[in-house]
């Protein structure tokens, strides 16, 4: 019996060890900085999991802008230092790391991970640590329904304004092209869905029937009975509110029972490099939104898409673009302000961003009280195996086809 | 024949697939007596017993205990109402201490009872002084798994008589065990019943039963062809031709 | 009401559906047959023969049908090495609950692996013919799904063709029935039950490279197989496999149609609800026997 | 056994008096709110499988599916302040009890049959709630969660993370409490005969059905108000993190490694593994390969030591000290007194 006890002695013991060891190696942290040290900046990215893919980018646009900015010197003459953990697209995960930051390494700045999913709960850390909080990813309404004060969006829309040009175009159609019917399926997501039903609400108010409106959870790979509700709807128009993977299960479901609608519009997927070769090149006139191009003319955006080109041999996509717009605001408004580090500074920079503008790869930016970011995306359409924007008509590269073409 | 009705059964049946194990068999027992049920292996006398007790349910016939219907009560109401039982390889806790094991079987009374400590003074008491009936009583602490072959058919008899049973099944009581250890148990058994309790036995040991018991019901594929006392059983021809096959 | 070519499309879909599931169901229950274990890692091996089959396709370009040849005769060396090595290991007394929680703790390594090696990104084989399909009375029917129905179907038919006409396919079905009195009967039990969990596993590795041809997989996805299988084998009882299949195509045909009104996920539950209402009004399953009673 | 039992009071009190006194002055001696909410983390998971352990411990019936009941628990808290307006802790104590009735049909499916019906139903279980919660989100917000309203709104991280680390270590004393009082009823006693063998248990008159489905709305109970509290703290709750097997299997991994016959060795185990978790996310943080130290770690203890740490450890002590222990069926009750008072 006593052997028990003294088992439990040694539990004790080792507790007792584990605990001075977890307190003892993080005795300093809290310590003022002189004015020559780096900007430390954390961060938190799904770098493996469910989001990993686009998290991966989100970091190299991070990065590329890093390393921009150190090569011009640094921000307010002090160099930056970014400190990447990885969330493992888990929500706990994802508060433990900003607890973590912000807590224990004293960060001087954060800046968002990606996904809505992972936006809110890191927000509200950032927002009970009075933090500024720009993140590159969270686009769905409620973000900015949370009551936060030191949100801000890098990009120019909320998801429910992806499709506005596209909505605008559509009910422009003379009444006899105009399309009549329109089949919905969204991904369970905020993000996803929040882009097809901002669609959807335009155009039933104008006046255009919703004749299938599916949901389906993230993990869903057998699109057969969706797909076979939608072609037996006989729809129009077809949108999807995807991510990447489902939006091309979606597709092939839909070719594989030969339906044809007149417009077909996906998110995210189409802008994908990988789509054309997943759904076997038939690509023809599928629609998508996007916040960026690399093609686009502001000045920041050149030097970016040529010095990322430089050190990852890519162009830039979406999500290295939207990380890099985030560096940039907060850039701007450290600049304005002069300081980085935690405490006062951080409220004025919320303050400084809540009234000014900002130039940036994705166009000017400027944001409402929530911090919604004020714009629309553009509309990019498939034709002849090349993706080019349609709409709007100021910076279109190519025509908007319509009806599409059979795929 | 005038001792009330013990245990009953009438037209008793149960099938596995394609095999009939008990074939509509009706038996009776009395209080008070010795009883033994013998017969060759697959003649069905363990999944009498579990039938009776409840542990599996037969495909139809009926069960009577002392007159009341038990045919579809659960094992534990069965237990309750007086049926204590022995399993065929011997069953102990192995990892309950010997005391444990016969204080689990305390008669357990409302909810209140059921929540006070299980080493309350009077039961533990009890199962001392069973388990000193057994000469156990030093080993009281030591998990079952532990102990010897005999000592946990010992163990398993206290725990049974710890719940009071007024009528008591045993599957195979000598299976794998010394002929010291056996004439204990046979003492014991004559003890009980001298005391009052009914026994109903399983056994392959044919010495054991003829010395032992009174009344004796043989078994052959599922129903019984045999039933008296030994001096009957010794001398019937369907008896010799049922283990003879 | 639904349009009489929808209803005829979802009857086709879940014709094909109860299929892949009939397959995969067998498998799980011959294992629980032979052993009493509930092997969750099978949607796991299931998933694993799936990346197989891609990782195939993708290195050599040829067809993923072909990569068969390599999964089936190893998953069965694997089931029989995990039978031996690993399961009859364990205490007999608590070997239910044990071997759940050590297949469950191969499922996580399984899927860890898989993510180690080929990244959390959804997996999809592109073949040429992956957006054909064939019409049937106006319901059309995809070439790949076709396919992997044939697969099922065929393995299943052989599956049948082993235990009712082989002498290891009696053996084995005499050990499920009754190990003791199949072992007086001379049958080497824990050899047939070696065997019976290679076949199991087996199984999988058909199910995993049908499902490969038309479905997209990632290295989680199993946990969203092996609910439905599990509620497949209580509802046709544990243990038996015409059970098993039956209930598969009566459980896939439901959710087929059932998606018409209440749409994907809600007809997922289906499985969920029978299985709660299987368990609480005929715990031994619709189709089975004894065995499922003390389980 | 009296004089036993006394001696190991008078060891283990000074030692528990420790462990207490350790837990109590965490939060003065955590440097920063990060560790303490690692502290909070590893307490969470100390209740949980605790509470898995009421049921997993006594009865041997192995839930995987407890996740989904810490996970109903914090959508019904959750839900019982957004959607009812109940205050944060008066919600929480009624979806517990919400979660303890909603226990009983289900154990009554679960139990009626033996083990392996359980495993299926409490792993289907996780399955069915996050697909309803998923999908039903005009209540449940769907997969974009549910926001948890700050039960103390007016409190700064720091010390908010403080409370809640006093209210989780608060519990867990409850629930260590309520298993010790039942480990040493009579309830308990019957509960340990049926995971040693529930037909023998019947058969000497314990209503075992009766017994497994009390712990297991008992166990429920527990889990829903880790679960609940944890939702009060941690604020944001996701269908996929919630009703995730994950979170039910690592429930099992700490119970098991730190030993399911043991008061405390759920809490070893959440110490144990949730520090590894943690320490494995520093190091090897971008890999999936916690999943396979998991299941590696998962599948040792089952084959090798599935009584866990403190048995294993205790027997090498006992070994150690004890090299007569082997003998131990011949020892008289005097040898056994007489060890005990060593």
């Amino acid at each position: 019996m006593h052997a028990t006890a003294r088992v439990k002695l040694g539990i004790a013991a080792s507790a007792v060890a584990v605990a001075l060891a977890v307190t003892g190696c993080t005795g300093d942290g809290g310590s003022e900085k002189p004015a020559s040290d780096p900007i430390v900046i954390g961060i938190s990215l799904p770098l493996t999991g469910d989001f990993a893919e686009p998290g991966k980018g989100v970091q190299r646009g991070y990065e590329a802008w890093a390393k921009i900015v150190n090569d011009q010197g640094g921000l307010l003459g002090r160099k930056i230092e970014l400190k990447i953990l990885d969330d493992q697209s888990n929500a706990d995960r994802v508060v433990a790391d900003y607890e973590q930051l912000i807590g224990r390494d004293k960060v001087d700045l954060v800046f968002g991970p990606f996904s809505t999913r992972l936006v809110v709960p890191a927000g509200r850390v950032a927002e009970e640590y009075g933090m500024l909080f720009v993140e590159p990813a969270g686009a769905a309404a409620q973000v900015f329904e949370q009551g936060f004060k030191n949100l801000f969006y890098a990009a120019p829309a909320v998801a429910g304004d992806h499709y506005n040009h596209l909505a605008k175009h559509i009910l422009a159609l003379p009444a006899d092209r105009r399309p009549k019917t329109a089949a919905y399926a969204a991904m369970d997501d905020p993000f996803a869905q929040g882009t097809a039903y901002g669609l959807k609400a335009k155009l039933e108010a104008g006046g255009i029937t919703t004749v299938v409106n599916e949901v389906y959870p993230p993990n869903t790979t057998d699109f057969g009975g969706i797909a076979a509700k939608i072609a037996a709807s006989k729809a129009d128009i077809v949108v999807g509110g995807s991510q990447y993977q489902d939006g091309v299960n979606l597709i092939v479901a839909l070719q594989q029972l030969n339906y044809q609608p007149k417009l077909a519009a996906f998110s995210t997927a189409p802008t994908n490099p990988e789509f054309a070769k997943a759904i076997g090149n038939k690509t023809e006139g599928i629609l998508a939104p996007t916040g960026y191009t690399n093609k686009a003319k502001y000045p920041s955006n050149l030097e970016f898409v040529e010095k990322y080109k430089a050190q990852f041999g890519t162009e830039p996509e979406e999500d290295e673009a939207n990380a890099y717009t985030t560096g940039q605001v907060v850039a701007a408004a450290v600049k304005a302000v002069g300081c980085a580090e935690q405490g006062e500074c951080q409220k004025k920079l919320v303050d400084w961003l809540r009234t000014n503008k900002v130039e940036t790869v994705v166009g000017p930016l400027s944001w409402d009280a929530q911090g919604r970011p004020q714009g629309a995306h553009m509309i990019q359409q498939w034709a002849g195996g090349d993706i080019q924007i349609v709409l709007p008509e100021d910076v279109k590269e190519a025509g908007f086809i319509y009806p599409k073409p059979a795929w | 024949m005038t001792a009330p009705r013990n245990l009953e059964t009438v037209e008793l049946t149960k099938r596995f697939g394609g095999v009939t194990a008990l074939d509509g068999a009706s038996i009776a027992f009395h209080d008070g007596k010795i009883n033994a049920i013998i017969g060759p292996n697959g003649s069905g006398k363990t999944t009498y017993f579990n039938c009776v007790t409840g542990m599996i349910r037969a495909d139809s016939g009926q069960t009577t205990y002392r007159g009341h219907d038990i045919t579809r009560r659960p094992p534990h109401a069965i237990a309750a109402a007086g049926i204590g039982r022995t399993f065929q390889l011997c069953r102990v806790f192995p990892r309950m201490s010997a005391l444990d094991n016969v204080l689990v079987a305390a008669r357990p009374g409302g909810v209140a009872t059921r929540l006070r400590g299980a080493r309350g003074r009077a039961e533990v008491a009890r199962a001392r002084e069973w388990l000193a009936h057994m000469g156990m009583d030093h080993l009281e602490g030591v998990e079952a798994g532990n102990l010897s072959w005999g000592q946990q058919k010992l163990l398993e008899l206290a725990g049974v008589l710890m719940s009071e049973p007024e009528t008591i099944l045993l599957d195979e009581p000598a299976g794998g065990v010394n002929p010291a250890l056996i004439d204990r148990i046979a003492a014991l058994v004559r003890e009980l019943n001298a005391a009052g309790k009914t026994f109903i036995i399983v056994e392959h040991n044919m010495d054991l039963v003829m010395n032992l018991c009174e009344h004796i019901v043989v078994l052959d594929r599922g129903r019984p062809i045999a039933a008296g006392p030994p001096s009957v059983i010794r001398s019937d021809e369907r008896v010799l031709g049922a283990y003879l096959g | 009401m639904p349009s009489g070519g929808l209803l005829l499309q979802s009857v086709v879909l879940g014709l094909l559906l109860g299929g892949l599931y009939a397959l995969l169901a067998a498998g799980l229950t011959l294992y629980f047959g032979i052993m009493r274990v509930v092997m969750i890692a099978h949607s796991a091996f299931l998933i694993l023969a799936a990346y197989v089959a891609w990782w195939f396709n993708v290195r050599t370009g040829l067809d993923p049908l072909l990569s068969l040849a390599g999964t089936v005769p190893l998953f069965f060396v694997t089931g029989v090495a995990m039978q031996r090595l690993l399961l009859a290991r364990l205490r007999p007394a608590t070997l239910t609950m044990m071997s759940v929680l050590l297949t469950f703790a191969i499922a996580l390594f399984i899927e860890g692996m898989l993510g180690y090696l080929f990244t959390g990104t959804q997996r999809r084989i592109q073949l040429a013919y992956s957006a054909s399909s064939l019409d049937l009375f106006g319901a059309r029917i995809a070439v790949v799904k076709l396919i992997a129905f044939g697969l099922a179907g065929a393995a299943l038919l052989g599956l049948y063709l082993l235990l009712k006409h082989s002498r290891f396919g009696w053996a084995l079905r005499a050990t499920i029935q009754h190990r003791d009195a199949a072992r007086l009967a001379g049958i080497d039990t824990d050899r047939v039950a070696g065997y019976g969990f290679g076949l199991g596993l087996a199984t999988a590795a058909i199910g995993g490279t049908a499902l490969a041809l038309d479905a997209t997989v990632y290295p989680s996805l199993h946990w969203h197989w092996i609910g439905p299988l599990m509620a497949i084998i209580v509802v046709g009882g544990l243990g038996s496999i015409p059970g098993a299949a039956i209930a598969a195509m009566v459980l896939g045909m439901a959710q087929s149609l059932l998606q018409i009104p209440l749409g994907t996920t809600w007809a997922q539950t289906v499985f969920y609800l029978a299985l709660f209402a299987t368990l609480a009004l005929r715990p031994q399953g619709f189709f089975g026997g004894r065995l499922a009673q003390r389980f | 056994m009296r004089s036993v039992s006394k001696a190991r009071v008078w060891l283990g009190l000074p030692v528990l008096l420790a462990g207490v006194g350790l837990v109590l002055s965490f939060p003065s001696l955590a440097p920063n709110p990060y560790l303490l909410s690692v502290g909070i983390v590893v307490l969470n998971y100390a209740v949980l499988s605790t509470a898995w352990n009421f049921m997993g411990g006594f009865t041997g019936y192995i839930s995987l599916g407890h996740g989904a009941l810490a996970g109903l628990g914090a959508y019904g808290t959750a839900l019982l302040i957004t959607k009812a307006g109940m205050p944060s802790f008066a919600a929480l104590f009624a979806a517990t009890a919400i979660v303890a009735l909603l226990a009983i049909p289900l154990g009554f499916a679960a139990l009626r049959v033996r083990g392996a019906s359980f495993v299926i139903v409490s792993i289907a279980l996780v399955l069915i709630l996050l697909l309803v919660f998923q999908s039903w989100a005009s209540l449940t917000g769907g997969s974009s969660g549910l926001v948890v309203p700050r039960p103390f709104p007016q409190l700064l991280r720091p010390e908010h993370h403080r409370v809640f680390y006093y209210l989780f270590a608060g519990l867990l004393a409850l629930a260590l409490l309520c298993w010790w009082l039942i480990d040493r009823s009579r309830f308990g006693l019957g509960l340990k005969a049926v995971r040693e063998d529930e037909d023998k248990a019947e058969s000497l008159g314990t209503p075992t059905f009766a017994y497994k489905l009390v712990i297991f709305t008992v166990s429920a109970a527990f889990t829903a108000l880790g679960g609940g509290l944890y939702a009060l703290w941690f604020g944001d709750l996701d269908p996929v993190f919630q009703f995730s097997i994950l979170s039910g299997a690592y429930m099992v991994l700490m119970a098991l490694l730190g030993g399911v016959r043991n008061l405390f060795g759920p809490v070893l185990g959440a110490l144990i593994v949730g520090i590894g978790l943690e320490y494995f996310k520093v190091e090897y943080g971008n890999t999936p390969l916690h999943l396979v130290a998991s299941g590696l770690l998962l599948a040792v203890v089952v084959m090798f030591m599935p009584d866990g740490v403190i048995p294993s450890v205790s027997n090498v002590f006992g070994r150690f000290f004890q090299p007569t222990r082997a003998s131990i069926r011949e020892v008289s009750a005097e040898q056994l007194r007489e060890e005990a008072r060593r």
